[in-house]
């Protein structure tokens, strides 16, 4: 095992442009085994970039990779592979209509003679999978499958590979605070086998938790590198963004006590997914949602909004029943809805940054032809307004950063001039700086007499921003909790069922 | 230092891909037609020109609505036979109403309009089943396709239909007739594709196409209602399979069980010269059009020359559309290695 | 009581004359059914070889036939199917189109290719005392196009007679009136046009009508659709005659298969109908303004 | 802490909808065939069944090829064209060596060595064409369907080619010989099928083919060769067409231009019938032999009555085909809502 002041794998002067625009700039990074690494910046600072040319995807302009000392030239992921070097996407890397197992081993499947030994990597599946305590079944599709377990399979995916370096792109984006613990524990033991980790994460909480050294860049550029030792949250964060942030979470605007409710649900039900969920929400309120990944949150938020076949229930708007069959519905009740998948159910990724703005209110922007300088304003409003960072001519929504993708999403959704906006993870690899501009905007928007269903997945946010907390647990509205009741321990016994509304006697029913 | 093979011309490349993307289609029909004038001078003649480019319409109105469906992520493989059965209904509706308004000109619009109208339901057929009972567009237009063409046959009983020639005069000139020197049929499928270059590109419609055929899931959550847009996509097609009935029956007449096969084929194989995706979420009116009068032109070509056998007309027409279509790829590619 | 049942296989209607073959075997069944109660027919189309032998095995089967009436879609590939049918004991006509193979047919009713291009090749020589240029469009590349501009070519062989260019037009009314276009924009001067098939010849006349040259030429087509008998009736100088090729040697074939069961002695041999010309002066007697073709 | 149990029901979902995606087409299979009994007790008959069956091998063993293609995210043309260039250059090939080797088996194998060599070679360059040019595989094969048709008229000087009569008498029992009852063809058919299951669901080849056709970038990062791969599928294609045209050739011992016209559409069909998703990504192989099996019964169903004028033939099988389909997705929605 090398010792420790040789590094594993080492970029020197890295360069890349996409077309005249260049988004990395000589970049130095060095890796050394059992040490984990952690790589920080804001949207579209080069991360994503920075990393894919360590691990193959893409070449590098200029600029220089060393493993073990000798030269590398990947002209694919394979060869990185071969070498050990294995990423983990921040886009998800798998392919949709192959099962979970299928993906794990795509392209090295074991065999037994010329068959595929199904057996052996049924078990292999299970054990990498049970590894990362996760329920999901090798043989379901990953069409199938939720975000999150989408992401544990590309973790599994990744740790079946004989790695030497592993390289994870914002991994925990989309995990659960339980499924960030197991990723942290399987981390802690990779790096007790000498295993050289490079991790990016927005979530400056994890960075605190798990790195031995950080590097920052900004702009492209290598801002600072050193060992994690000394150095503080706070820091960190005004490293990348250039400025001090104070108050993450501003003042929660006050709520009129006699705010009249503008959104009601009663007795949802959604087949396997939501017994009998009732709850309300008053005019200038932040309703946040609780609960593990899996609660049926979403469920119950896409079945009110007509994006699922619901069984039972009812909705009224300002007290009246309003029949929302179709999205088209909501958006006529100004109800506009951010969805937590952004690439397969948020953007037209081969489509472009303007057209995708617009899709969701598109007749805004008719005349009935579509008024392209109508669109382009909104579109520089847009960057303005959601601070959408274009460092090179993105002709389409996949060339984007994810956390800029993240951001178009949420202009898009905007683009209705909602009364009522639900939020559904809206923090997504989002950096610190945006994402206390989200929050300041959560709070604009509640000024402005609007009200914010959001649903999130983490605590602090929740905390930090609702006026009520309802808490999922299993298809079952566990509870609604009220001010002073608003904190984690609260929050996790009615998330897990150990408290709140008749839990139990649903289930049993 | 500079060891590591570099992506770098990428933007260059998205606008100087995008101007060849569009002049593609354009630059290939330009070779064909070099290659034709090679063969025979007379290939420039005026008139082959105008037969040319007058053919072309059939295919290319048809093709022009198969733009809509295939961005869409949709297939019409029903074209050509509905195209049959519409012309076999209006020459059959035609020629009866000879007999109260007389072969004049209300007979003639009775005709049109009930061949749109034909046009948008048979379209609409299309597109809610496609759409309501979630079936393949491939099985369900395959399935209308024989059931068109067949009714075409049944109501010709086996035969030709015939228009009344007395109607038949009347309504000649919409084929051979001509505008300030421009024949009609020419005309009409510069209008489509004029308007359906508006629609596509400059319409919420257009948008809808691009976007459902990229990915009906986010189309569905920007709240675009899916199975609508995709049925109006394929009333579209009947509407252009319509129209380019009502231009070809004035040609010869008639109508049977032999018209318009394989014109599915032929409108498809144009939408994908022109380079919409087969798979949807991209296409291209121009490219089309251009598509379209690609395909006719090399049918004229080899009708000029008669150095290769009749045998292998099918040989080099494949040939041709091979190296047309790889010429214009190449052209995007160069830029873009 | 049904004693015998008769199988009729014919290629579908996907062209003119075929049309017509599917009307006459449709006419001629209701006809011999309501003559002679104990005989039952079927018919059965095909769009394409494979598809008629399938229909051919179908027919014994299914129908457990008596007697098979067929017109093969080609004559190489249905020898062998239409072999089997005969080894099950079933009784075989063969109409249009002979087998490959000799004595597998009981009876044989057949129109002639060979005799229909030669008859147009005279016409054409005649007409032009053995001197101009013509254009031959062509029917789908087959057997029966092959023996037909075979004919043709020797009947006007030894002739002055120049071809200018043949192309194929499918036997279809769009291609042919799309290749005489272009046969128009090639070539100043055309004498005459064997268009070899009537629903070729109504493309052609529209394109001549189209460039004005309706004094320049004639067309010869074939078979004897109405339309084209009707003009030649009318003494059409673009259309002077036409050459029979009658799709009703179906109903022929029919009636003589018929008639082997009902009569008294066996119905067998050969049957060959010629391919008169049909000139103004005879075409009444092929002119059926009933018939779709 | 963690009495949270919410996933527990997708899984069991899961299985049962796989298990009526699995069956469907079978069912789809009983209610033809009980619609078959109902229409004449003769479609039982063992003559009626094997004949079918027997029927049934041609366009099912070039689906099976198809599968793979399409599941890859291809498609392929040119099949029915391809078969009958192969038939028709076997069968020159033969008539010509039965001079050196009489008309014996050393003939008929050396006919069946070129054939499949040739099948080979053609879905090579299929496969070349459409990964190296990167052309789009509609446009390759509809060339090449052109160019193998074309050729064979060529090659037949726009007749037929025949078959040697000393040959075909001893070729002939590959069609209508059996062995242990069973018809060789649907033995052959059925040995296609296995291995054809097997390389699609038990071997890395089969999975890349799946990946491939989900995703073309996520496989080529998983180090897939993907051009390689898509050839392999065409190739594979191309030995189908030559499996099928070997047991064609003694049924009809002959090919011409109008040999295996609109297989390729028939082809296409069966397999999406059977549930292979057009855009590619699923495939399924024993889906795709009900379907070609389904759709030789709707043929042999049309010929058990004369109810049904011999015209509205497509109509009826038009209308059987979607029917058939939605019920077959039917029974898959039931249970997966
Ligand atoms: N294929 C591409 N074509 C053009 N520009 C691109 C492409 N890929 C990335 N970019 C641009 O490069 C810059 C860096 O992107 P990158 O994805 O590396 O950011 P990041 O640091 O990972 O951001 P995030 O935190 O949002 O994921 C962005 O401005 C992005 O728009
Ligand atoms: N269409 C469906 N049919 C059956 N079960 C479903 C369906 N959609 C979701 N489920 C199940 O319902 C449960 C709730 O899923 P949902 O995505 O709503 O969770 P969530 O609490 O919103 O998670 P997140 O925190 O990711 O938003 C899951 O167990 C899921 O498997
Ligand atoms: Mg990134
Ligand atoms: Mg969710």
């Amino acid at each position: 095992m090398s010792t420790q002041d040789q590094p594993l794998l080492s970029a020197r002067r890295i360069c890349r442009s996409f077309g005249p625009n260049q988004v990395l700039f000589d970049i130095d990074l060095d890796l050394v085994p059992g040490e984990v690494h952690a790589l920080l910046g804001e949207n579209g600072a080069g991360k994503s970039t920075l990393v894919k040319i360590l691990s193959g995807y893409l070449s590098a302009t200029s600029g220089d990779i060393h493993l073990d000392g000798e030269a590398r030239h990947y002209r694919g992921s394979g060869e990185a592979e071969a070498d050990g070097v294995v990423m983990i996407h921040q886009e998800l890397a798998l392919a949709e209509q192959l099962s979970a197992e299928e993906n794990i081993f795509l392209g090295r499947e074991l065999r037994r003679g010329l068959f595929l030994d199904r057996k052996a990597m049924r078990e292999r599946c299970r054990e990498a999978l049970a590894e990362l305590e996760t329920r999901v079944d090798p043989r379901a599709r990953v069409k199938d499958l939720s975000t999150s377990d989408q992401q544990m399979v590309e973790i599994a995916k990744a740790i079946t590979r004989d790695v030497r370096v592993l390289i994870m792109d914002e991994p925990t984006a989309t995990l659960t605070e339980h499924e960030v613990e197991v990723l942290f524990a399987l981390i802690a033991r990779l790096r007790e086998r000498g295993v050289a980790i490079l991790y990016i994460s927005h979530k400056l909480r994890e960075i605190e938790r798990i790195a031995d050294r950080v590097t920052v860049l900004r702009d492209g550029r290598l801002i600072d590198s050193g060992p994690m030792a000394g150095r503080s949250k706070e820091a960190l964060a005004r490293l990348m963004v250039g400025r001090e942030i104070t108050d993450m979470y501003p003042e929660r605007s006050a709520l009129a006590s006699d705010a009249e409710v503008v959104l009601e649900a009663r007795n949802m039900v959604v087949p396997g997914a939501v017994k009998q969920a009732s709850f309300t929400l008053r005019r200038g309120e932040v309703l946040g949602f609780g609960g593990v990944v899996g609660a049926g949150r979403t469920a119950l938020i896409e079945a009110l909004l007509g994006l699922r076949p619901r069984s039972a229930g009812e909705v009224l708007r300002n007290g009246q029943p309003v029949a929302l069959r179709h999205l088209r519905d909501a958006v006529r009740q100004r109800i506009a809805y951010l969805t937590e998948d952004r690439k397969g159910k948020g953007l037209v990724l081969n489509m472009g940054l303007r057209p995708n703005l617009t899709l969701l209110n598109l007749r805004a922007y008719c005349r009935p032809l579509i008024d392209r300088r109508r669109e382009e304003q909104a579109f520089h409003e847009a960057i303005e307004r959601f601070d959408i960072r274009l460092r090179t001519e993105a002709r389409t929504a996949a060339e984007l950063s994810g956390g800029n993708q993240q951001k178009l999403l949420l202009a898009k959704v905007m683009t209705i001039d909602p009364e009522i906006v639900i939020i559904n993870e809206p923090t997504r690899g989002i950096d610190v700086g945006t994402k206390h501009q989200i929050y300041h905007f959560v709070r604009e928007l509640t000024e402005a007499g609007c009200s914010v269903i959001l649903i999130s997945s983490e605590m602090s946010e929740l905390i930090g921003l609702s006026h009520r907390v309802a808490v999922m647990c299993a298809g079952v509205l566990t509870g609604v909790l009220e001010g002073e009741q608003i904190n984690e321990h609260e929050i996790m016994q009615y998330a897990s069922g150990i408290k709140g509304v008749g839990v139990d006697e649903q289930r049993r029913a | 230092m500079n060891s590591v093979v570099p992506n770098n011309k990428s933007v260059a490349r998205s606008q100087a891909s995008f101007d060849l993307k569009t002049w593609g289609p354009f630059i290939a029909l330009m070779a064909l037609a070099l290659l034709g004038v090679l063969i025979n001078p007379a290939f420039l003649g005026l008139d082959n020109l105008s037969n040319m480019l007058t053919r072309s319409a059939f295919i290319g109105i048809i093709a022009i609505g198969a733009t809509f469906v295939i961005t869409a992520g949709g297939l019409d493989l029903s074209v050509g036979s509905m195209a049959a059965f519409i012309a076999g209904v209006m020459i059959i509706l035609m020629n009866s109403l000879v007999e109260q308004f007389g072969p004049g000109l209300t007979t003639i619009l009775l005709g049109i309009g009930a061949s749109l109208l034909l046009g948008l339901c048979a379209g609409f057929i299309n597109g809610m089943v496609t759409t309501k009972g979630k079936i393949e567009a491939f099985i369900v237009t395959l399935g209308t396709m024989g059931i068109y063409r067949s009714l075409v046959t049944y109501l010709a009983d086996g035969g030709t239909l015939s228009l009344d020639w007395g109607v038949r005069d009347i309504y000649r000139p919409v084929y051979y007739g001509s505008l300030v020197g421009i024949p009609i049929p020419v005309l009409v499928f510069l209008l489509v594709a004029v308007v359906g270059y508006i629609l596509l590109n400059h319409t919420r419609f257009g948008r809808y196409c691009f976007a459902i055929g990229s990915n009906e899931k986010v189309a569905e959550y920007s709240a675009i209602h899916v199975d609508r847009i995709k049925t109006m996509t394929y009333m579209l097609q009947g509407v252009c399979v319509a129209l380019a009935t009502i231009i070809y029956v004035p040609r010869l007449g008639s109508a049977s069980g032999a018209t318009g096969v394989l014109w599915e084929l032929e409108a498809i194989a144009a939408v994908i010269i022109g380079g919409t995706v087969l798979k949807g979420g991209h296409g291209r009116i121009w490219g089309t059009v251009v598509g379209a009068i690609m395909l006719t032109m090399i049918g004229n070509i080899l009708n000029l020359t008669d150095a290769i056998s009749n045998y292998l007309n099918g040989t080099v027409q494949g040939i041709i559309i091979i190296v047309a279509v790889y010429l214009q790829r190449a052209s995007w590619r160069k830029s873009a290695p | 009581a049904q004693d015998y049942t008769i199988g009729v296989s014919i290629p579908a209607a996907t062209h003119g004359w075929t049309g017509g073959v599917n009307f006459h075997a449709e006419q001629a069944k209701e006809r011999l059914e309501a003559l002679h109660p104990e005989i039952a027919i079927t018919i059965s189309t095909a769009s394409d070889p494979g598809g008629q032998a399938n229909d051919l095995e179908d027919l014994v089967s299914q129908r457990n036939i008596d007697a098979l009436v067929v017109l093969p879609f080609e004559s190489g590939p249905l020898t062998d199917p239409v072999r089997r049918v005969k080894e099950s004991g079933v009784f075989v006509t063969v109409v249009d189109r002979g087998l490959e193979q000799e004595g597998i047919e009981d009876l044989y009713v057949a129109g002639n290719n060979h005799e229909m291009g030669r008859v147009s090749g005279e016409y054409i020589r005649d007409q032009l005392d053995g001197e101009g240029d013509i254009v031959v469009l062509r029917g789908i590349p087959t057997v029966i196009d092959e023996e037909r501009v075979q004919g043709f070519q020797e009947a006007i062989e030894g002739s002055d007679i120049n071809i200018l260019d043949m192309q194929h037009a499918n036997w279809n009314r769009d291609d042919g009136f799309e290749v005489m276009q272009d046969f128009l924009a090639r070539f100043e001067r055309i004498d005459a046009v064997w268009a070899q098939d009537d629903d070729i010849a109504l493309g052609v006349i529209e394109a001549v009508r189209q460039a004005n040259r309706e004094d320049e030429l004639f067309i010869v087509g074939g078979a004897g659709m109405k339309d084209i008998i009707a003009r030649v009736m009318e003494g059409d100088e673009l259309i002077p005659v036409d050459v029979l090729y009658p799709p009703a040697m179906i109903a022929t074939a029919m009636d003589l298969t018929v008639q082997h069961f009902v009569s008294n002695g066996p119905v067998v041999g050969e049957y060959i109908l010629g391919s008169p010309l049909i000139t103004q002066e005879n075409a009444e007697q092929y002119y059926f303004p009933d018939s779709p073709f």
